[in-house]
């Protein structure tokens, strides 16, 4: 090896570069966000999320439809259609046979165009017949393992094809409204109220639960009394309770969700206090002199916040979910107005002929939750100490 | 040209003749005596004790396991049943029976007016609960005194002649009164039965003794009640079917499901949206009548409904073909008056009449706002928020947003709705605290007075607070008018009042659906949803 | 050990009376009676009918009456359906539940615990993604659409299992799975969790240091120490799943006594109400005490204290 | 005699979610048959991981990336899991620092201790289950009959670190390496656990490699000391040299910085200054060059070699470099000085 | 000069969760006073009650008896709100350097924290300017302010818990073995700074630690305490030199030598047996379970601490 003189001069070492620490300054959030960007999972969730509010802000913006404009002719159309091409008849075109047995004209890109006057039903020969410009065609009901058929005055039935629901790119409610703007004003109710209740349900458990974990013993028993308790009655009661005190609404709902969810929080955040407050640096602040408050404010919550808001993240799913059940029993938002939940419980009974009315609120709310859920978990290792360098 | 929605019941119509045409066939033909059928109910009923309950999901059970003086058939039509022939003295007041000879218990004891006296006189004992007490106690003489303890025992006017012949007083002629009787409420109880367990005694088949066509073998909460043929029966040569077993089924699309992979035989109450697949695609649907009529009440205490005008408004701004074709898509009659078709007095029904309304099922949206603005809200200027209330069902819940919108567009005013649980409904409205709400009548007996009279002063379901000395006058002089012919005269006059009144707002006459196999013959469901079995028979698939 | 136990039950009984208190209150604050019912009882009849329930007296008789009762394992006379005790709807329907109960927790456990396992035992791998993947459907799509769709494929479509009812044991099959739909995939999550953070433990370690393979350091040194936190939210667990499910008994029309947690509120049945209610905390407490007995058997580290 | 145990150029890095942690590099050195070696060095210095990457027990984060580990002259580092597993617990054991989480809880001690017998022997129940008794009373654990029934939490922690070392002798392994087994211990407690390793050695063939932080425990034990900083060895010697004329820098520093029992109290202690090197990014050079009072330039450039000081004796710094100035350079002015 | 602290008799019990009313015996009976600018030394084995006493003189545990004079004011039953005040004299610093900084704040929050607590200063620019101070004074510097705690490493994480500790400037540290977490290169750095903090601004050290040889060198007088009672009290030189109670004798010849062992040289005889459960403590004297010279005596009786030479004080039968 060639070795040089100058390698052999001594070197100072101060002190500066002795307590120099490497790397880039990363603050907490940083540090957070840091380690959320490596789980693809959880990234993909957040931007589902993000994807979901901007289409629940601006989306109705870009309708052509609003929420609650009814279109009695087109009643529980799906997104795709089956069509008809009518032939033979002075001005071709295609037509659609809707679920209750109605024939409305559609064009060649797939808007509807009109209903198509029914003239009688021809109860014998098993057919309904319409009035298209003139050529009187029919719903063939007459063979039951065909189904039913479009047929022309000769009896023989048309060619089909399927085109994409060009009006409604979703299809239509069961009062003809649109699916897709429904579920825009939908999103922005489910979302609201998911926010504000898991947000309300994070204050309450925090304190709730801080409370009786900061102070322990028989308060804390007393306080976790209560708790079980809360969670042994039905909700139901509750939620009928509320709905005479209060009348039902936005107001109501978030009530509703607030009065019961904060339980699982209060855990918890009790459960996270009270394995924080033995620690050092709890200690440490009570010798500064530290306040009680500034203790709980400064060092408790702040270090069980990965938990809190993990299970604040799942409480967003709940929910949505449990707005669906309280809508249905009248609690909540009034009629036109619909959440996904809502949109779900209407289209429940009718699942088996108008599948996707059921299909796109429930793909919706499934959406919300694995976002959600994957968030969560992304937070989760974000957030756990253990992960930290 | 003829709408979709008339021939739809002129269909039904024809249905019901050709199962009228198969039951006289069925005479010919000898039919399977051991047949068992698979039938699902939509709910438990909340009892079985026919001088208790009025629970409409009881109405399988009493229609096969009772029979009361008289009976409906296939038809609809009141025929003796326990009773062989009876004689109604010329004031209309006292109606005599003569029993069957050959009257048992499900258990082979003897049935006799006796029995009678005290199956009624216990619905008339407070202790007993009856929720259908007022079936007597407005009627009979001397029941009302009695129910609240003020009148004797002895006063009550029914009496037994003999161990064959009853006969019962009423305070004031009721022409309708047939129908009336044939209400489980006045079917008979075995007293020892009943005594041996007051409460209990219909929750175990060994003391569930009954007098009808069908006996109860078992019965298991929340799941079904079997029956089986009641040898005893004074009919019981006629009962073709040996065994029925009724299953709760709460979710109809459940039902439907089981019905079409063969589980079960029949069921109630199709799933509205499912119809139009069925009518065209399965010969075990039936469509039929039904004795009911969907209104909505609307609060005539308050301003600006207590105005006619503004209710006859929102009467006419509904486009009921709308309603019926696409919202409720079950095949319904757009009515704006009370009466629903069923009635037929000299050949002709009783709703035939509401033509000289000329009324359109379509909006009449001119009319409507001419009317909106005579009242005072010329182009809905200055009327208030209009509460729309209905109670937590999805069918209803539809209908009301389609009503929403309609009102709102055809007359500009604001419509906000409200949903409730039924029991918090239910209370709201008859509290009268509501603008305009969900509701509806079914009929208890096949007469136009069971609709015309809930709109009186004093009735009970008059949940509008409609109160006009004229249309209680008329009714009044209806009861107690004994000629028949007369007595629809003055009920028309009575509808007419409604009509021009419109203490609540019509929408449509209901039917019946029901699915079948098509190898159970000879069955009926008759227009106040009576189902019996008691003639029907499985052929032969 | 008894000192433990008898102050558990003392607990247990507070508790439970607390929840009696509150039911109690809770019910006769919301509006609707136990008769309003379709049509309207004329008002003779309805006072009668307050008069048979005795609903006319003061509220805190009514409370005790109610409690004496309860003493004697008497839940009282239902008020909507008539002739029927709430005792009968308890013995009518919770056998069903219970069946269908346990044979959910069964079923869920000998699927969740093998799935969370090889979930983390392969974290990371295709296996664990999908799993996790199945298991996050599994808590987020619910359990209506879960049975709904069960059905159709398997009763309506492929006609393997009866639509309704439990007739046979093939009827059991499908709400089986509906109901242990949600559990499953919990206990899925929380098996793959424990057990990936129990393989981080130096004892495994250890194990591995012996030279045991990997199988055996899980069967013989993982699995036990991860169960208990399963163990710990079994309790809950079975005592919902024991009590049926609305939901599942009314798609599979199914005579349980889930469904009375719902119809008894509606119907504003009182008794019902408080007995259902009394008898899901009754059987949530002591399922929770039978879960800490359990788990001193798997965990020799805790004493009952 | 050939080595039992040779490490040639052994690298191993963890891998996390800030980068990677080259936690040992590059490393090599021998061990013969029966012989005691003990590594001493911070936390962080890889001592641990050194031997758990040759025994195949890195976490999953850590992999080996290169070199290799002869053990009776085959290489550990390639061999198949499941060669490696016949050779755990049973040629080579481990016993870990916490006796406490070490052992599972859940298990009877007894099933712990005797588990090694079963992977690696075909013997019966019974016979295993009078071994594993044996070996208990051999680690002086009092009613071992009776304590076998017993679970971990009913131990102290020294008993408990009694039935560690029962665990891995119970096969008579050719190797034991003790990851700093009396830390977790109090004094007196460190004592007789030292004591029994002591005694146990005198009637064992096992070579043990005594992994420590504190050269006060290492000097009692072991014959040779390893002494290793920032994934690297600095220095190896034999037990006397290392105290006696300590070749490195650092250990210098080490020796110098900690009190003993009759330090004057008025005298300062000599701490090393500074703080250990990040292993995410180590300095360029020796690791050690940033808290190194006689660092020259080189050593920030490059890592020096293993320069020999004595037959038994090599250090890894520049200043022992043939090439290095002996003036101002401690090693060699007081190697000229003893010369 | 009266002592800036003084103890008196503590007793501090724990009550264990369960039946029959058991307690943690954790410390029984310990006296002990501080003059100003001194150290005292308190060292044991795990679980003989050193940190207890450390706890309860900072009244994070309510001592079950006894008392605590600060200044010659009895602090032992004060209320948080009279306390506060006197917590300015009186500070303490932590075992872990990990668990004792609250991971979510900035050091320079952390440091700072005492001085908001008891409103030292009016002005922000007067904390950053009195933490930077303080900083710089236990070698950390300004860059290092608006760092987070896990991105230092344990000797540097230990300097900022002793930045906290003193920049209220108090008249005594409690240092609950504020060095035993650390790695051996590092101990000597903090010893080094808490003894010329010492020598720099007079203030007392309660030090406490399982090591003997660090306390011996830290301390002025050392005290042995075992089970929850002081077994020997002497100067620090003693204790080596002179150790009387046969557990400081045993603890003493547990230590491993720092040399290489001579051949043929075994070390003495050292202690046997467990350290006895504080829950049912062995009657008599606490130690007789071990002990090679126990005689009847110490089965039954708890010796007390006696004064056996001048500034030697000594709990042994054997005395």
């Amino acid at each position: 090896m060639e070795i040089t003189a100058v390698p052999w001069d001594k070197i100072d070492i101060e002190k500066e570069t002795m307590e120099t620490i490497a790397g880039e300054q990363r603050s907490f959030a940083q540090d957070v966000w840091y380690r959320f960007k490596k789980r693809p999972s959880a990234v993909a969730g957040f931007c589902v999320v993000i994807l979901l509010v901007l289409f629940a802000v601006f989306g109705p913006l870009l309708s052509r439809h609003t929420y609650f404009e009814q279109n009695l002719a087109f009643v529980n159309i799906p997104p795709f259609l089956k069509v008809w091409k009518i032939e033979g008849a002075g001005t071709p075109g295609s037509a659609y046979i809707t679920q209750n047995l109605k024939l409305v004209e559609v064009s060649k890109d797939g808007r509807l165009v009109a209903p198509i006057p029914f003239v009688r039903e021809d109860i014998s020969k098993k057919r309904i017949l319409f009035d298209y410009s003139g050529t009187v065609v029919a719903i063939d009901y007459s063979d039951r393992a065909q189904g039913l058929r479009l047929v022309g005055t000769d009896g023989s039935a048309f060619l089909t094809k399927k085109v994409w629901n060009g009006t409604y790119l979703l299809g239509t409610d069961s009062l003809g409204r649109d699916m897709l703007t429904r579920l825009m004003f939908g999103a922005r109710i489910s979302l609201t109220v998911a926010f504000i209740a898991a947000f309300i349900n994070l204050i309450i458990g925090i304190l709730y639960g801080g409370i009786s974990g900061y102070l322990g013993g028989n308060v804390d028993n007393a306080m976790m009394r209560v708790v079980d308790v809360i969670s042994t009655i039905p909700l139901t009661l509750y939620v009928i309770l509320i709905m005479v005190i209060l009348d039902s609404g936005f107001l109501s709902i978030i009530v509703a969700l607030s009065s019961v969810y904060w339980v699982s929080m209060a855990r918890v955040v009790r459960g996270q206090i009270m394995a924080l407050k033995e620690q050092e640096f709890v200690l440490a602040a009570r010798t500064i002199g530290t306040s009680p408050m500034g203790i709980v404010m400064r060092h408790l919550i702040p270090n069980s916040l990965g938990p809190i808001i993990v299970t604040a993240t799942m409480l967003i799913p709940t929910a949505i979910f449990v707005e669906s059940f309280m809508s249905f029993i009248g609690l909540g938002v009034s009629a036109p107005m619909a959440s996904w939940g809502t949109m779900c419980n209407d289209a429940l009974e009718t699942m088996k002929s108008t599948p996707h009315q059921l299909f796109a609120p429930a793909f919706a709310i499934c959406l919300t939750m694995f976002s959600f859920n994957f968030i969560g978990d992304g937070l989760r290792d974000a957030l756990d100490p253990k992960l930290r360098k | 040209m003829l709408s979709r929605r008339k021939f739809m019941y002129s269909a039904a119509a024809i249905l019901a003749v050709l199962t009228l045409f198969a039951s006289c066939g069925a005479k010919k033909v000898a039919p399977v005596a051991t047949g068992k059928i698979v039938f699902a109910l939509q709910s438990e009923p909340d009892g079985y004790d026919p001088g208790i309950t009025n629970n409409s999901f009881a109405s399988p059970f009493m229609n096969q396991l009772f029979e009361g003086l008289v009976t409906y058939n296939a038809l609809g039509e009141i025929v003796p049943g326990n009773a062989e022939s009876w004689t109604i003295s010329p004031d209309g007041k006292v109606y005599t029976f003569a029993l069957r000879k050959n009257l048992k218990w499900s258990n082979g004891k003897p049935l006799t007016a006796k029995d009678y006296r005290y199956s009624l006189m216990r619905v008339l004992d407070p202790k007993t609960g009856a929720r259908y007490a007022d079936m007597l106690t407005v009627y009979v003489v001397g029941a009302e005194e009695y129910f609240g303890g003020k009148g004797p025992k002895e006063s009550v006017g029914i009496k037994v002649i003999n161990d064959y012949s009853l006969q019962i007083t009423l305070k004031e002629p009721a022409p309708y009164y047939l129908g009336i009787l044939a209400m489980w409420v006045y079917s008979p109880v075995n007293q020892q039965a009943v005594e041996a367990s007051p409460e209990r005694w219909t929750m175990d088949p060994a003391t569930f003794i009954s007098n009808g066509p069908f006996k109860v073998v078992s019965i298991k909460m929340g799941e079904g009640v079997v029956l089986q043929k009641n040898e005893f029966y004074w009919n019981a040569d006629a009962v073709k079917l040996a065994e029925i077993n009724f299953r709760f089924i709460l979710e109809p699309a459940t039902a439907l499901s089981a019905f079409e992979k063969g589980e079960i035989d029949g069921f109630r109450e199709v799933p509205a949206s499912d119809i139009p697949r069925l009518r065209t695609g399965s010969d075990a649907f039936h469509i039929l009548p039904a004795f009911g009529t969907t209104f909505y009440d609307v609060n005539t205490t308050k301003k600006p409904y207590s105005d006619p005008k503004v209710r006859r408004a929102l009467a006419l701004a509904l486009d009921r073909d709308e309603l019926i074709d696409n919202v409720l898509q079950a095949p319904s009659t757009p009515t704006i008056a009370l009466v629903a078709p069923g009635y037929v007095f000299g050949g002709v029904d009783f709703t035939e009449a509401h033509k000289k309304y000329g009324f359109s099922s379509k909006a009449s949206v001119e009319e409507a706002k001419k009317l909106l603005a005579e009242a005072g809200f010329p182009d809905g200027k200055g009327f208030p928020v209009l509460e729309l209330s209905y109670y937590t069902n999805a069918t209803v819940k539809k209908m009301v947003e389609a009503m929403q919108q309609m009102w709102e567009k055809n007359l500009n005013i604001k419509v906000k709705i409200k949903v409730q649980d039924w029991a918090i409904y239910y209370a709201g409205i008859q509290k009268l605290d509501y603008d305009i709400g969900a509701m509806g009548w079914g009929g208890d007996y096949l007469h136009p007075m069971t609709f015309l009279q809930l709109f009186t002063s004093s009735s009970t379901n008059n949940n509008a607070g409609y109160k006009n000395p004229e249309y209680d006058a008329l009714v009044a002089k209806t009861i107690n008018e004994t000629d028949p012919a007369k007595a629809v005269e003055l009920m028309h006059q009575v509808e007419d009042i409604f009509v021009r009144d419109l203490p609540v707002i019509s929408l449509y006459s209901r039917s019946n659906t029901i699915m079948v196999a098509p190898y159970i013959k000879n069955w009926a469901l008759t227009a106040l949803a009576n189902l019996y079995f008691k003639d029907a028979y499985i052929e032969k698939k | 050990m008894i000192w433990y136990i008898a102050k558990r039950i003392a607990s247990m009984f507070a508790t439970l009376f607390v929840v009696v208190l509150l039911t109690f209150l809770l019910m006769h604050s919301i509006p609707g009676g136990p008769f309003t019912a379709e049509r309207r009882l004329p008002e003779s009849v309805e006072r009668a009918l307050v008069k048979k329930y005795k609903l006319d007296a003061p509220l805190h008789v009514q409370f005790f009456d109610y409690v004496k009762g309860l003493l004697v394992f008497d839940l009282g006379p239902s008020f909507k359906y008539e002739g029927r005790s709430v005792n009968e709807f308890i013995t009518e329907g919770f056998p069903l539940s219970s069946r269908l109960g346990l044979m959910s927790i069964v079923f869920t456990l000998f699927l969740a615990l093998p799935l969370g396992s090889i979930s983390a035992i392969k974290s990371g791998k295709w296996q664990d993604i999908l799993i996790m993947f199945l298991a996050t459907m599994g808590i987020t799509i619910p359990s209506f659409v879960i049975a709904t769709g069960l059905m159709y494929v398997f009763s309506f479509r492929l006609g393997w299992f009866p639509v309704f009812g439990v007739s046979s044991v093939k009827g059991y099959i499908l709400p089986m799975i509906a109901l242990s739909g949600y559990s499953l995939a919990f206990i899925t999550r929380l098996m793959r969790s424990s057990l990936l953070e129990v393989m981080g433990q130096d004892y495994i370690r250890t194990a591995r240091a012996k030279g045991l393979s990997e199988t055996g350091i899980v069967l013989k040194h993982a699995l036990r120490n991860a169960l208990i936190p399963v163990v710990t939210i079994l309790g809950p667990t079975l005592a919902s799943l024991l009590t049926g499910s609305f939901v599942i008994e009314k798609i599979f029309a199914l005579p349980g006594m889930g469904i009375h947690f719902v119809t008894s509120i509606a119907n504003r049945d009182y008794t019902a109400i408080m007995g259902i209610t009394i008898f899901y905390a009754t059987i949530l407490v002591a399922m929770v005490f039978i879960v800490d007995i359990f788990y001193v058997m798997i965990d020799p580290r805790i004493k009952l204290q | 005699m050939a080595g039992l145990l040779e490490v040639k150029n052994l690298t191993t890095s963890f891998f996390t979610q800030n980068g990677e942690v080259k936690a040992v590099r590059d490393i090599s050195f021998s061990l013969d048959q029966g012989e005691v070696l003990g590594i001493v060095g911070e936390s962080g210095s890889g001592k641990s991981v050194t031997f758990l990457s040759i025994l195949g027990l890195l976490a999953d984060s850590g992999r080996v990336k290169g070199g290799q580990a002869l053990f009776n002259g085959k290489d550990l580092i390639g061999a198949g899991k499941s060669e490696l597993r016949k050779i755990r617990g049973n040629d080579i054991s481990m016993i870990f620092q916490d006796p406490m989480s070490s052992l599972n809880p859940l298990k009877l001690i007894g099933a712990q201790v005797a588990e090694s017998l079963e992977i690696h022997t075909n013997l019966g129940r019974a016979e295993i289950r009078r071994k594993a008794i044996m070996m208990l009373e051999r680690v002086r654990i009092p009613e071992a009959a009776k304590r076998y029934n017993s679970y971990p939490h009913e131990f102290s922690g020294g008993m408990r670190q009694r039935v560690m070392i029962a665990m891995s002798l119970i096969c008579n392994p050719s190797l034991v390496i003790a990851d700093e087994p009396t830390t977790a211990l109090d004094v007196t407690i460190q004592d007789q656990i030292l004591k029994l390793l002591r005694e146990l050695r005198r009637d064992m063939q096992s070579a043990i490699v005594f992994i420590s932080h504190d050269l006060s425990v290492i000097a009692g034990m072991c014959q040779r000391v390893i002494v290793m900083y920032g994934g690297m060895i600095m220095e190896e010697a034999s037990i006397e040299e290392l105290f006696e004329t300590p070749a490195h820098p650092y250990t210098m520093g080490l020796l110098r910085s900690i009190p003993v029992i009759d330090q004057d109290k008025d005298s300062m202690l000599e701490p090393i200054p500074g703080s250990p090197p990040d292993m995410l990014a180590p300095p360029a050079g020796c690791p050690f060059v940033v808290r190194c009072v006689h660092a020259r330039s080189i050593c920030r450039e490059s890592v020096p070699p293993y320069n020999t000081v004595s037959e038994t004796h090599r250090s890894r710094c520049w200043l022992w470099s043939s090439d290095a100035p002996v003036s101002g350079n401690i090693f060699k002015e007081r190697g000229v000085a003893r010369a | 000069m009266s002592p800036v602290l003084e103890v008196r008799d503590l007793v501090k019990r724990f009550p264990v969760r369960g039946p029959g009313r058991k307690v943690v015996h954790a410390v029984e009976g310990v006296s002990f006073s501080m003059p100003q600018g001194e150290t005292l030394g308190l060292v044991g084995e795990s679980g003989c009650g050193k940190s207890t006493v450390a706890r309860s003189v900072m009244r994070i545990y309510e001592p079950t008896s006894g008392s605590i004079l600060l200044d010659g004011e009895d602090i032992t039953r004060m209320g948080e709100r009279e306390l506060k005040p006197r917590r300015k004299k009186i500070q303490m610093i932590f075992q872990d350097p990990y668990a004792s900084l609250n991971a979510r704040m900035k050091v320079r929050d952390i440091v700072a924290e005492p001085l908001l607590a008891h409103r030292v200063f009016e002005s922000q620019a007067g904390i950053t300017e009195a933490v930077r101070a303080m900083l710089e004074h236990v070698g950390l510097g300004r860059q290092h302010m608006n760092r987070y705690p896990h991105e230092f490493s344990g000797g540097q994480r230990q300097r900022i818990g002793i930045a906290r500790a003193l920049i209220l400037n108090p008249k005594v540290l409690i240092c609950d073995e504020p060095i035993s977490a650390l790695d051996v290169s590092i101990q000597a750095q903090v010893v080094n700074l808490l003894k010329s903090i010492q020598r720099e601004n007079g203030i007392s050290y309660l030090f406490i630690a399982h090591d003997l040889a660090m306390v011996r060198y830290m301390s002025h007088s050392v005290g042995v305490m075992y089970l929850g009672r002081i077994v020997e009290k002497c100067e620090s030189a003693e204790i080596y030199w002179r150790p009387l109670h046969p557990y400081t004798k045993g603890l003493l010849d547990s230590i491993p030598s720092p040399k290489p062992p001579r051949p043929g040289f075994e070390k003495g005889a050292s202690i046997e047996g467990d350290i006895p459960s504080p829950i049912s403590p062995p009657p008599g004297c606490a130690f007789h379970t071990r002990c090679r010279y126990v005689k009847a005596e110490c089965r039954e009786t708890i010796p007390v601490l006696k004064m056996v030479e001048a500034g030697h004080e000594v709990a042994c039968h054997l005395f």
